[in-house]
């Protein structure tokens, strides 16, 4: 068999697309070739590059869970050349799609733990990933522990899923939002990701938190955690630089020595802890 | 390997031989006050006089803009065409320095460290380098600081090191450059028994490459990226003469329903090369970038891909606008 | 030259919404007949027509541009195609001397009342180009990528 | 050069300034030095052969910090620095200019006025390798011409070293950069290449004061700094200003007479 070509995406069919938020979009896609469709496997954490043919490529996660098989989502927010691109594209339409790239949470690591999942904006869909995949194999692990903010109840993305998340009886479900950021029928929390973690107060005792937000969100929540008695390697992040080509070659992502795209996007802090912060 | 002896009648004779083959053939060529690599029919179009070419031979490998794959959307659907590794034609670099040739190590070892590159692989499998040993060299030379040698054999499929007689030493190192040979076997003789390390030019070792790369590995809030970056000018000039810097963008040519993918030469010495969509800059200062571009080849790439980034060819000292001299900052790393 | 006989040039018209573009209208209404080479882009003023636009419609495969509007002191906006001339003036200098083909760019003034003025214009410019043939040496290096390609062709 | 060293140590010393921009002998020709300290202004060197234009250093204010500083100035880097001022891109009261006169005396200068009183007595003249080169383009034909620059444009890999040492090339993002639309394609191909550069060009109109530096950076040898002298050359009867004497009259571009010449437009 021939080599094959890195940066030829696969093509994928835009089977539904959800507004999830001003300027946010989720895309669930599906292969367009069946044997592709097949052998395609991939696991939480991990990130593509999806393409608008025209435009160019751009890098999110995949937020679908890898136990919801035949399709595979994502969720962006209308930013740049590329993303408004794949904004402006309907329902049947074709992009492109190339991975899975990246490492993945250590999932089986976990098992018998309890979880907490703190994300804050856009940067729940990564997370949404390992969500999903841990509710589908909830026997797994213990307490379920989400604690998620946005600027503005608008910005709320994957508003169905939050309350069906709220609903169950085995998930603790913590939503906030920024001062000033809350209407009129806002039920949740009000204030900083950091200072709703510090209210919640969650044990530290067999937990692993993931953090997934802002550069600032993360600053300001790690040494929340810190205080509640989480070690370094009971914290879990994704680090996003800019990439170009997902597979450890353009030289963006680089940091210090490890490619954001290859040993990462999932660090543990213990990792973290020994690559130069400046650069993420 | 072989060794052989072949005559200045003899060279001319092989050249006409390659090129009639219908091979491309690139060597340095001396126009517009610059001498670089060009397509070449006539070995007398070959420069002389000269150290080293402005630019590396890496695009023959390494496109500053290559056509990833095409597409075009029809009814809503969209057609691929990939990328052809046949449409790479035949290549044979000729006269290339050693620190050049030593660059295709590096450089492959980027684009194949984990999953291969089908485009860069196809210009390599379709290229032979005939390398030319150094008998001169100049204050920006250090190809013997960084495991190399003006008599480096790495990367070529043939060297010649050319004796007084105006023949060489023919070293035959690789099946390409057997094949190379077979295209005008007679002119070929039996060595003459001469020693290669005669005719090299000799260079000093300026710096220990463990020595730095041990400083390197403690350097990385040193104050001295700082100092050392102060002039430099955040272009691209040092990377797009180097023949190990890969650093790549990946780009979108369209024109309506067509277009094609390409991938274009980058630099981390531009400013807004890591700039995140956010406006976030994780290498917002210069001094940042200009470390980068140290520790990637000097500490990174030796880590990571047991290779060092830099052939010591002193291409991006002659190139920097502002004499940001690779050799002199390396060396005060070392001393420090 | 005979040769460009069968040649229909192809010609895109930068033009202002208040003068020119009013003009080529009324030509229209006049029952005026004149070329049907040209391709209208209509701007709010020459003021601001990037000089780019021109350089990409030869890249595109055009032959010749228009450009054009509000004569001095007639411009809605005040100054904007005293702007506009300006920035042509120096325009042209760039391009001569890159041996860019300044003969296919054609500046022009018409007013909203001036609609055989725009005939007459899209007529001349129509018939200078087809003298001058298709601006092939242009467009053939739009697609290049590599050197070699237009060394060896050229 | 003595006198130099001596009044940059005792500027430096004495905290009038924060840093000396200036020259040092690099290890081929004269390179820039940041000169924070009286012991470095030993390394000052100020002669012929210093002609890296230091203007494109001081609007950085990274590099130059928030006190005021001083920067050793040949007459083509006083040009941009003029220039710089008319485009209020400096602060009279953070600047020292200090340049060595015909005489080999030491002038200090801290306006625009003192500048530019002093820049007028040098008349801007082609130098010997322009005038070779641009006698030779103007005695071309236009195809000539378009092969010429072609030719040229196709060695050009957009290192976009040109833009880095020109002085008054600062913005912060580049219209090259630019992606909405994408004007002028980033990869590096002939037309791409010829593109980049008449934008460079259009960008310079009444700005160039043709200092060479955009010239004397191109690693691979494009003649473009003769792209925006020619044009300064031939704009400046147009639009009535002296080439290499900025004055505060506005942007070329931004500006416009009634009686602009417009034989050209039917």
């Amino acid at each position: 068999m021939s080599e094959q070509n890195t940066y030829l995406p696969y093509l994928m069919t835009i089977e539904k697309v959800i507004k999830e938020a001003p300027g946010v979009k989720t895309y669930r896609l599906k292969f367009q070739d069946e044997a592709e469709a097949e052998a395609f496997e991939f696991k939480a954490g991990q990130f593509g590059e999806y393409s608008a043919f025209g435009e160019g490529e751009s890098t999110f996660c995949i937020a679908s869970s890898p136990t919801r098989k035949g399709y595979i989502e994502c969720t962006f927010r209308d930013t740049g050349r590329v993303t408004s691109g794949l904004a402006s594209l309907e329902e049947g339409s074709t992009m492109g799609f190339r991975g899975p790239y990246g490492n993945v949470f250590p999932m089986e690591e976990w098992k018998g733990k309890n979880l907490l999942f703190i994300a804050g904006g856009i940067a729940l869909p990564p997370m949404r990933c390992v969500i999903w995949n841990a509710l589908d194999l909830r026997e797994n692990f213990k307490d379920i522990t989400i604690i998620y903010g946005a600027k503005t109840v608008n910005d709320l993305v994957y508003k169905s899923e939050l309350k069906e998340w709220s609903d169950r009886p085995d998930v603790k479900m913590v939503t906030t939002v920024d001062p000033g950021g809350e209407n009129a029928d806002w039920k949740g929390e009000i204030g900083f990701v950091p200072t709703i973690v510090e209210k919640v107060a969650p044990s530290a005792e067999n937990t692993i938190a993931i953090v997934c937000g802002p550069p600032i969100m993360i600053k300001f929540t790690f040494p929340v955690l810190e205080k509640l008695g989480f070690k370094d390697d009971q914290i879990y992040t994704t680090l996003e630089n800019r990439m170009k080509c997902g597979v450890g070659k353009c030289g963006r992502c680089n940091v210090g020595k490890l490619y954001i795209c290859k040993d990462g996007p999932v660090f543990s802090k213990e990792e973290l802890n020994l690559i130069p912060a400046e650069e993420y | 390997m072989e060794t052989k002896y072949i005559s200045q009648s003899g060279i001319e004779q092989w050249f006409d031989a390659i090129v009639t083959s219908g091979k491309r053939v690139f060597a340095p060529v001396n126009s517009r006050g610059q001498v670089d690599f060009k397509p070449v029919k006539k070995l007398s179009e070959v420069a002389d006089e000269y150290i080293q070419t402005t630019q590396s031979i890496k695009a023959s490998v390494y496109p500053k803009a290559e056509v990833l794959f095409s597409y075009e959307k029809v009814n809503g659907k969209v057609n691929l065409t990939d990328f052809d590794p046949e449409s790479v034609p035949e290549t044979v670099l000729w006269k290339v320095h050693p620190c050049d040739a030593a660059g295709f190590k590096p450089l492959s070892a980027i684009f194949n460290w984990d999953t291969t590159d089908k485009l860069h692989n196809a210009h390599l499998a379709k290229t032979s380098v005939i390398s030319f040993s150094c008998s001169a060299a100049d204050e920006s030379c250090f190809c013997t600081s960084v495991n190399g040698s003006p008599g480096n054999t790495a990367g070529s499929d043939i060297q010649l090191t050319m004796l007084p007689d105006g023949g060489a030493i023919v070293e035959i190192l690789s099946p390409k450059g057997e094949a190379l040979v077979a295209l005008s076997p007679s002119v070929f003789v039996a060595d003459k028994g001469e020693k290669k390390e005669k005719y090299l030019v000799d260079l000093p070792v300026r710096f220990n490459l463990e020595e730095v790369n041990a400083k390197l590995n403690k350097a990385f809030n040193s104050t001295v990226w700082k100092e050392q970056s102060e002039r430099c000018l955040g272009c691209g000039a040092c990377a797009f003469v180097c023949p190990t810097c890969a650093c790549f963008d990946i780009q979108e040519d369209a024109h309506g329903s067509k277009g094609r993918r390409i991938r274009c030469w980058d630099a981390c010495g531009f400013a807004l090369f890591t700039l995140h969509t956010s406006g976030h800059n994780p290498r917002e200062h210069q001094s940042q970038r200009w470390r980068q571009r140290i520790l990637h080849k000097f500490f990174y790439m030796p880590e990571r891909l047991s290779v060092v980034g830099c052939t010591g060819c002193g291409r991006c000292s002659r190139a920097c606008p502002v004499d940001m001299n690779i050799l002199e900052h390396i060396t005060s790393i070392a001393k420090q | 030259m005979s040769s460009n006989t069968d040649f229909e040039p192809k010609i895109i018209a930068f033009v202002c919404n208040w003068c020119t573009y009013a003009g080529a209208d009324l030509t229209g209404t006049s029952r005026l007949k004149y070329a049907t080479n040209v391709k209208i882009v209509r701007f709010p003023c020459t003021g601001r027509i990037d000089f780019l636009l021109l350089l990409k419609s030869f890249a595109q495969g055009a032959d010749g541009v228009i450009v054009s509007g509000c004569h001095p002191n007639d411009c809605h906006y005040t100054s904007g195609n005293f702007h506009a001339r300006r920035r042509w003036i120096a325009f042209r200098s760039v391009l001569d001397l890159m041996g860019v083909d300044i003969r296919r760019i054609q500046y022009s003034w018409v007013s909203a009342a001036e609609g055989s003025k725009w005939a007459d214009l899209v007529n001349n410019t129509v018939a200078d180009i087809r003298a001058l043939g298709p601006y092939a040496e242009y467009q053939k290096v739009a697609d290049y990528l590599e050197k070699e390609g237009y060394n060896e062709e050229a | 050069m003595k006198k130099l060293r001596e009044r940059a140590a005792e500027l430096l010393s004495q905290g009038v300034v924060s840093l000396v921009l200036g020259y040092e002998e690099g290890t081929k020709r004269p390179r820039p030095l940041f000169c924070r300290n009286s012991v470095n202004a030993e390394k000052l060197i100020f002669d012929s052969r210093c002609i890296h234009n230091l203007a494109v250093y001081i609007t950085k204010k990274e590099l130059v910090g928030k006190e005021r500083f001083a920067v050793t100035a040949p007459i083509s880097t006083l040009r941009s620095i003029m220039q710089l001022f008319v485009e209020n891109q400096l602060n009279e009261e953070k600047l020292l200019v200090l340049t060595v006169d015909l005489n080999g005396e030491l002038r200090e200068f801290t306006t625009f006025d003192e500048i530019a009183a002093y820049v007028a007595q040098f008349e801007l003249k082609r130098g010997e390798r322009e005038q070779e080169l641009l006698s030779k383009i103007e005695g071309m034909t236009r195809e000539e011409r378009w092969k010429f620059w072609m030719e040229e444009m196709s060695h050009c890999f957009k290192c976009y070293a040109c833009r880095s040492a020109c002085p008054l090339c600062y913005c912060s993002k580049c219209v090259v950069e630019v992606n909405r639309p994408q004007w002028i394609n980033p990869w590096p191909a002939p037309l791409a290449n010829m593109e980049w550069h008449i934008n460079r060009a259009m960008h310079m109109v009444g700005r160039c004061t043709a200092c060479g530096a955009c010239g004397d950076a191109c690693p691979i040898g494009i003649p473009i700094d003769l792209i925006t002298r020619k044009m300064m050359e031939d704009m400046a009867p147009e639009f009535g200003y002296i080439p290499g004497q900025p004055a505060k009259q506005g942007n070329a571009l931004s500006t416009w007479k009634l009686d602009d010449r417009e034989q050209f437009i039917r």
